[in-house]
């Protein structure tokens, strides 16, 4: 059966090593936080200022001047540093953050990814989207494989305008993860229940299967 | 050196149509909400407008929309905005979209003297058509620019006479970047005090970048996405 | 993420002969000074020190170049050291002079993954020799390249285990940038608190750009101009 | 008869306006700080990183974590702020410093300014001068006219390897004020009781003298 977005969020939650840096996009993304495997110490960034970000806030306790890059109000751990924009950036753009998780609209074989721009339909602006996956060595991106109309999102080429080239490294949908390595999406995984047929139906991009793809186990 | 000034009118004259600002906040955080209501009551126009967001239909510069003011605006992000949306795909507003990090690195850049420097962000994009590309450690770089402003108009949790400012938690974010970088500095301030009372260690700008300084009437601070978890 | 190592010992495993390193620092003022003392100890030598100063003959950096650990030094002024003038002079020491100004904004730009910038600084100087020249806003400005070091040494006056640090009054100068340009920071910190009790809004340094982090022993911090008027 | 270092300080500080933020640097132009006329406000900036350096401490009261930039233990005044030398850079690159004066080796009469280095000799280094030079709208030199030999530092071009070029705007010496402008000084004021004949004697560059000269009121 195909992952929800919790499903999909626990499964990444499994890539964070202890003493990462985190930047988690908004959407499904931001759910990765409340998934940390246990014994395992992460911090997470967000790009609008804040380091040591904990959890939502106690109703009544919401600080407007307190929040995340999805501007939802949150809390921060002991040992939390603000700073500014720029400041934020230069630790993003300087490769001090060890992983990036973002959403997608489309990610090609070659690890582009599309983001952020529908032509003529939908303009929501890069953010900062674009300097995290050209800055970031560690970037994972959570999506679904296909649209509702059941095409591909999983590409040989995207079709929308990029948000960066060649920067995804892993996929994460709620079928399977993917690699990107020479110019191929490879299936390391599939969703419990998920049939590899199943897959490469949906997979427009060119898709490397190996003999045994092992369920994931959430 | 005393840079206060009585009240938001006193603070924003001079500022005219046709005029590029810069405006603090991510979001519908940290924004300078007293000098945006008084543009509104100005009806200054064909505004140009530097501001990661756009604010939403009816807080922010949002209301600057509603009212035609702004003929262009460079920002990051305008997801929230359907008025924005509208005006942009409509073609009646220009629009600048820029990465997040180039936004606040060309904004500190304005204000260092910084004509210019490289970035990877939007390479390989819409962003980086036309702009020269260089490859530093095997990596594809974009050159970008410095931004300034007429005004840069921004929002600080505390103020002194001097025009030193203090902010709160995620209520900085690009309003440090805009100080420096506004050829005439408004800060509004939600509290305004003598100078020697806020300690020099932790003064976020320094008040060499600010011209003028005001306490806020009022500050709604509104919450764009209340969340939180149960007791 | 507790990043507290015992001792300097500990702090300082790894730095190998012909490394690379950031020295915080301007004159005597917030150098790591028990670090430096460690690299005396540990005999390290080739060493390239990027540091503002080179301290004076028989403290800071002057320690390492009675020594002759380093080969070359990346400074702004170094006026107050006869040992590295007369090293210098006899090219037993490579020195890289740097305008202050753009030695830190290449040490932030190495830290923040800008790998070049234009600055006018030095235009028609030795400095220029060899660099791009390009005009913006009718003045030539060269182009400078980031800075980045194996290992970045700084000094602060309060820390948490996280990393965060606390630089007080003038001895904050070069080691913020410095920490971010690190591949390896080590913060030497007068006091070392637990987390949470360093306010999250008046933290210099964020503890992401900190590896490791001690509490020095003994602070000297030796002034090299004393000046005072009478009572 | 020519001016000691408190009376060029004393003049430079004439120059003074209200609401400048002004650098000073090492030597006499320290000293302008003890001579603001009265009525107007400025405020000092080191490029160390401090804002509104006051007077030197009391004895018993240096701290060794304040000082200015010639290393000298220093206070602050109420409305002070340290901040990082990047900052403080920009500040003085981004030209929110409306004032610089610096002392000087040679200064040419196209603007031209050496102070860092003397070859085979001498080589303290740059400092923040070359970026202050560079940047400051507004320059002015507190230098000697002459050297110990009698040697013209006032010349047609600089011997020695430059700090800058063509950025000064203002000289001030022992013996005079000459604005810099056309390529020319020109002698706008003469110390009390020194004579126009001693300062063209003493000057190698192209001198503008008009026909009365001011003698500088201190």
């Amino acid at each position: 059966m195909a992952l929800d977005k919790i499903g999909i969020a626990k499964r990444i939650a499994q890539e964070l090593r202890d003493g990462w840096y985190v930047n988690l996009g908004i959407g499904i993304p931001t759910l990765v936080a409340n998934y940390i495997p246990e014994g395992i110490e992460v911090e997470f960034q967000s790009e609008n200022g804040v380091l040591g970000m904990g959890a939502f806030p106690f109703e009544g306790e919401e600080d407007a001047d307190l929040i995340n890059a999805g501007k939802q109000t949150i809390t921060v751990r002991e040992g939390a540093a603000f700073f500014d924009s720029a400041m934020s950036f230069a630790m993003i753009r300087g490769q001090h953050v060890q992983l990036t998780v973002l959403g997608a609209m489309e990610v090609s074989q070659n690890g582009d990814i599309a983001n952020w721009k529908i032509p003529g339909k939908m303009v929501k602006g890069m953010g900062g989207a674009m300097d995290l996956v050209a800055s970031a060595e560690n970037i994972i991106v959570a999506m679904m494989h296909s649209n509702k109309a059941g095409e591909s999102k999983i590409l040989k080429e995207c079709t929308l305008p990029l948000t960066g080239v060649g920067c995804v490294k892993k996929v994460v949908t709620e079928l399977a993860v993917m690699e990107i390595k020479d110019n191929k999406f490879h299936l390391i995984e599939r969703a419990p229940g998920v049939t590899v047929e199943e897959i490469i139906a949906l997979t427009e991009g060119d898709l490397v299967v190996p003999d045994f793809v092992p369920e994931m186990v959430l | 050196m005393n840079k206060v000034v009585k009240n938001v009118e006193e603070a924003l004259v001079g500022i005219e149509d046709g005029m590029t600002l810069m405006l603090g906040g991510f979001g519908l955080c940290g924004i300078p909400e007293n000098s945006i209501a008084q543009l509104v009551k100005m009806g200054t126009k064909n505004l140009t407008c530097i501001s990661n967001n756009a604010g939403v239909d009816d807080f922010g510069l949002g209301l600057l929309l509603q009212q035609k003011q702004i003929k262009k605006m460079i920002s990051s992000y305008v997801g929230e905005n359907a008025e924005f949306e509208r005006q942009m795909l409509s073609g009646e507003l220009e629009v600048d979209l820029i990465p997040q990090g180039s936004l606040a690195e060309r904004c500190r850049a304005g204000g260092a003297g910084i004509p210019a420097f490289f970035t990877p962000a939007g390479y390989g994009t819409e962003v980086a058509e036309g702009k020269e590309v260089r490859i530093y450690n095997g990596k594809p770089h974009i050159l970008e620019s410095a931004l300034t402003a007429d005004f840069a108009i921004v929002k600080a949790w505390k103020g002194d006479t001097e025009g030193n400012l203090v902010f709160k938690a995620t209520a900085r974010n690009f309003n440090p970047m805009m100080a420096m970088a506004g050829k005439i500095t408004i800060a509004e301030v939600e509290e305004l005090v003598p100078a020697g009372e806020l300690d020099p260690n932790y003064i976020h700008t320094p008040g060499i970048f600010v011209q003028r300084i005001f306490k806020g009437e009022k500050f709604e601070k509104r919450i764009e996405q209340r969340t939180v978890r149960q007791k």
